[in-house]
């Protein structure tokens, strides 16, 4: 028991640690660096927590695509900053550049105020209590009803599948919305990357068949235990993500069409759900027949997952490419 | 002290450190990493609290929540993201040549 | 009471559609999926009057499982007004994007978002659950500061991250309350939370962090920091979408979680500190913002920082229904709110998009360069003036009837040192709109500025809006017997009842 | 045998914050990039440990994500451009 209490405060030192250097180290590279073990430490801690689930999708997120993205970008606007950069002095990258730097009365302001809000916040986390059991006895009530065995699929794609498709849609307004930076509405025109050396065409050789075979199994896994369709989509869409980087079209060479409807497949399909059974006279909006359910909800996965996929590699794919040319479209 | 309590306290700091890094941090990429602090933070609450309930399973509910609050993080990220580097482009290029942006209003 | 997740899934149906369809298509379409929303927003609204409130538990599964969709009149109202503003706006995009091939592209990345986020917003007039409404927030955001960015110039890419940044740290605090809440008590539909909430230190703490966000994101004073460059840089269309609808759906919902969710803590408090903190901050809003409009010189600029100020009236509901000795005028603070809502909303629009053609029309929206412009562009001059004197709040327009309404509902509360405000707040109103029509009446010396032609359409629009505005002044009557159907809010027969 | 497998847990915990110091100091970019990636190793280490502590063979699978992702934020720290449609700056 005390070795489990021991566990706690290592990882919970180690997060607060990381978040705090991570925000103050003046090197920014060392803060990019210090995001991907953060997304460790917090999958780590919802192992601990007994959420599988989430620790699948941060692993994916966390490890995976954050990196990604903050590598890229790093990059993008620090193209010189390589090597020794502890002193490092170029051009800071802010909304006001002519904004001086935060003064002492500034700083002392923001410690203030942020010092009584997580002062009032430990109030009322003290304040809660320390058992409850939320919607648990409801969720497994209808479990059976449901149509999958696995509780938080119940409640992604059931249950709360309003949630599920309203959050697709969050996707797509994203992508759209780095579609209007780049003022294109084509991946095509991304170039692809060069071919790497050997040992990265091997690496990918082996590795991308693996995410795949992954992909599938964790969408399979999905019914009946930790798993489906967002940790599936998001490994797929680092596998597309890895393809890209080592020289392969991936998903950038898929044509306008072809893209933007594997983009809006996952929100379209459940957007048909919910038509069709708005206009069945017998049902509720989003409501499905029981014993159908099973079947629904694993197309939707299926669909959901290619959508999660592509929508996520997009997004980073344009986001390390997004490099606009003014005037010439 | 609980299980609970210390994950939820410690969620607390993460959700505090991030608030002031947001406010004090100057730089773009900065104040997206705090953003995402933050997030970590508000992620730690809900599943320490689905944690109290260890009877059949731990709560689903902030489960889902947070699964579609990772999702719904990245794709925010995603975009600020380009939205910085696009900035950070243009400002550059603006040193070099005032005249580059032709992308004013009609 | 099917037909109410209509309003959410036809502009969603348009949106997928408009992105997957031929470039020249995307017009028609798009305007089918507009008008279709407006046919069910009037049938909700018709149906509202007839039968009060409605709610749907989605999936069919009961509400601490599910996710329910409640209509009242607040809600019904709300819908009407987006489709009012969405309809005639979506008449005026079709023209504005159809006049050079970059303007078309644009055009084609505008409808998707765009209807992505009317679907997003009428997702939030009826949603029920705290974590839904997060979620919906947050699609409407995304979509806001896509659209905010179309145009792709620098400045409104910076404009846009602001936005982005400011919106995404609002959202979070909402959250986080949303987490305390639900650790809290376990639940997330507003209905059994209202019943379940007590006041206890996590309860507080979340209904502030919940009422902190939303702030935020419905840009009161010293939050509204990213709202002036955002709605100014937008093109047009969007600018009118921005400052009418956007920015008035994170209020509804703070309508929602002040009233009906933490109902029992908010209106225990009778005159309590934090609804005059909002009324103060309201009242310093109305101040500043049209203090900071009548210093500007550029046009959407000046029209945008004119949203700041107008917003601020809206906050004033707070301290006056929370007014001790306040007894039967609930009606009437909801009326003028309300009512000071549509207006601000159709005038705000007719005026953004009035000033997109006067920026087509001179290449800029310096005010100085507008000599000359009322003889040479009667049209856009009178939409500015007829929906700058609702904006003031002269007879017999809406903006007349809302702030009257206000002005008695103030001074039946007992709490009449607010009564200034609304009177100042509108001289100062009158101010910058008399600047702006000033400067139209300047003739001009010399070579006169060369205008460049604006379609027909785009000149009617903004007339149509102001025009409407205008009329809801003098039908103010049927308006407010309308309102009725608007929830007293606290006093039991609310429409908060499960049907 | 939990207690075993925690307090191995638990050591490699005190590794990682050797590692940490390693990024924190620098001084190199290659430096604090293979420290976190050492990072990510003990990490699947630990994740292990914890599936047999807590009895929770589902944790094996968010260790197998691990081991297949750890690579691309490699990939992207060596591959990513500087510029993408052709330009140069």
């Amino acid at each position: 028991m005390n070795l489990i209490l021991l566990f706690d405060v290592f990882l919970i030192a180690a997060l607060l640690l990381v978040s705090w250097r991570l925000l103050g180290a003046s090197d920014l590279f060392q803060a990019t660096v210090l995001f991907i073990s953060f997304g460790l430490f917090l999958s780590l801690a919802w192992i601990r927590l007994g959420a599988p689930d989430i620790a699948l999708a941060e692993a994916a997120v966390g490890a995976g695509l954050a990196g990604v993205l903050l590598f890229g970008t790093f990059k993008g606007l620090e193209p010189g900053a390589d090597r020794e950069n502890d002193s490092f002095t170029s051009e800071p990258c802010r909304l006001d550049p002519i904004s001086p730097c935060p003064g002492k009365i500034h700083l002392l302001l923001a410690f203030t105020c942020v010092g009584s809000l997580t002062t009032l916040l430990v109030l009322a986390v003290l304040d809660l209590p320390a058992t409850g059991d939320g919607l648990t006895p409801m969720v497994s009530q209808f479990l059976e009803r449901s149509g999958v065995e696995h509780p938080v699929t119940a409640v992604l794609l059931n249950f709360r599948f309003y949630d599920t498709w309203l959050e697709l849609g969050v996707l797509v307004a994203a992508v759209l919305g780095i579609l209007c930076v780049r003022n294109r509405f084509d991946l095509r025109e991304l170039k692809v990357l060069q071919a790497p050396d050997v040992m990265l065409r091997r690496l990918v050789m082996g590795l991308a068949p693996t995410m795949a075979l992954v992909v599938v199994y964790l969408l399979w896994l999905g019914d009946h235990a930790p798993g489906g369709a967002f940790q599936a989509g998001v490994v797929l869409a680092a596998m597309l993500v890895l393809l890209w980087f080592s020289g392969h079209a991936s998903i950038t060479g898929l044509s306008r069409m072809l893209w933007l409807f594997c983009l809006i497949a996952g929100f379209a399909v459940m957007l048909l759900v919910a038509v069709v059974s708005a206009l069945w006279p017998e049902m509720r909006p989003l409501e499905f027949p029981e014993e159908w359910s099973a079947m629904i909800i694993l197309g939707v996965e299926v669909v959901a997952t290619l959508s999660i996929g592509v929508a996520l590699s997009s997004l980073a794919i344009l986001s390390l490419g997004a490099v606009d040319d003014p005037g010439g479209s | 002290m609980s299980t609970f309590s210390i994950y939820s306290l410690a969620a607390i700091l993460l959700v505090g450190l991030g608030v002031y890094g947001l406010f004090t941090r100057q730089h773009l990429l900065r104040k997206v990493m705090a953003l995402n602090v933050i997030a970590g933070g508000i992620f730690l609450l809900l599943i320490s609290t689905a944690y109290r309930n260890q009877d059949l399973f731990p709560d689903p509910v902030p489960q889902a929540m947070v699964l579609t609050g990772i999702v719904v993080a990245i794709s925010a990220t995603g975009f600020a993201l380009a939205l910085v580097r696009s900035i950070h482009r243009r400002m550059a290029e603006s040193e070099t040549d005032p005249s580059q942006d032709s992308w004013d209003q009609p | 009471m099917n037909q109410v997740i209509w309003v959410v899934l036809l502009p969603f149906v348009g949106s997928v559609v408009c992105l997957l369809a031929h470039r020249k298509a995307v017009f028609a379409l798009g305007m089918a999926a507009s008008l279709g929303t407006l046919i069910v927003s009037v049938g909700l609204v018709a149906h509202v009057w007839e039968h009060a409130s409605a709610r749907v538990e989605l999936g069919g599964w009961a509400t601490p499982l599910g996710i329910a969709l409640h209509l009242d009149g607040l809600s019904a109202l709300f819908l009407l007004l987006t489709a009012v503003v969405g309809v005639l706006v979506g008449i005026q995009a079709g023209s504005y994007f159809a006049q050079s091939p970059e303007l078309r592209a644009m055009g084609s990345r505008f409808w998707p978002l765009w209807l992505l986020l009317w679907g997003g917003l009428n997702g939030v007039y009826l949603c029920s659950d705290v974590f839904n409404a997060y979620v919906l927030l947050e699609i409407s955001t995304l979509a806001a500061v896509g659209l905010t960015i179309l145009s792709g110039s620098t400045a409104s890419l910076v404009a846009g991250l602001r936005y982005l940044l400011a919106a995404m740290f609002g959202s979070f605090m909402y959250l986080l309350g949303v987490a305390l809440i639900y650790a809290g008590t376990g639940q997330l539909d507003f209905l059994l939370l209202s019943r379940g909430v007590t006041p206890q230190v996590h309860t507080l703490t979340a209904f502030g962090l919940m009422v902190f966000g939303l702030l935020i994101k419905s840009a009161l004073l010293p939050f509204h920091f990213w709202l002036p460059p955002a709605h100014s840089s937008a093109p047009a269309p969007v600018s009118a979408v921005l400052s009418a609808l956007v920015v008035k759906a994170s209020f509804f919902l703070l309508l929602k979680i002040w009233f009906v969710v933490f109902e029992s803590i908010s209106g225990g408090t009778p005159g309590g500190m934090p609804s005059q903190l909002l009324g103060i901050l309201g009242s310093l809003a109305v101040f500043w913002g049209s203090f900071q409009a009548v210093r500007q010189s550029r046009l959407k600029l000046l029209i945008a920082y004119s949203t700041v100020g107008q917003l601020g009236y809206l906050f004033l509901i707070f301290p006056i229904l929370a007014s001790p000795d306040f007894q039967g005028h609930e009606a009437l603070a909801w009326g003028g709110t309300i009512f000071h809502l549509f207006s601000h909303g159709l005038a705000k629009a007719s005026l953004f998009l009035a000033a997109g053609c006067l920026l087509q029309a001179m290449g800029t929206d310096d005010l100085h360069a507008m000599r000359d412009i009322a003889g040479r562009l009667p049209v856009i001059t009178f939409s500015l003036g007829v929906a700058g004197v609702s904006l003031m709040g002269l007879p017999p327009s809406a903006g007349f009837v809302a702030k009257w309404m206000l002005l008695r509902a103030v001074l039946a509360s007992g709490q009449w040192w607010w009564a200034p405000v609304i009177v100042l707040g509108g001289l100062l109103t009158a101010a910058y709109v008399f600047k702006i029509l000033a400067h139209t009446f300047v003739p001009s010396e010399g070579e006169a500025l060369r205008l460049n032609s604006v379609p027909l359409v785009m000149t009617l629009v903004p007339l149509a809006l102001a025009i409407l505005c205008v009329l809801m002044g003098f039908r103010a009557d049927e308006v407010i017997a309308l309102l009725p159907a608007v929830p007293h809010f606290g006093t039991g027969k609310n429409g908060w009842e499960m049907p | 045998m939990e207690n075993f497998y925690l307090g191995v847990a638990c050591f490699l915990f005190l590794t990682m914050f050797v590692g940490l110091v390693r990024v924190f100091l620098g001084p190199q970019q290659e430096d604090r990039l293979v420290a976190v990636q050492l990072f990510g190793t003990t990490g699947v280490a630990i994740l292990l440990l914890l599936a047999h502590a807590f009895d929770a063979p589902s944790v094996r699978n968010a260790a197998l994500l691990f081991t297949l992702l750890a690579v691309l934020a490699v990939v992207a720290f060596v591959r990513t451009p500087e510029s993408l449609d052709g330009e140069k700056e």
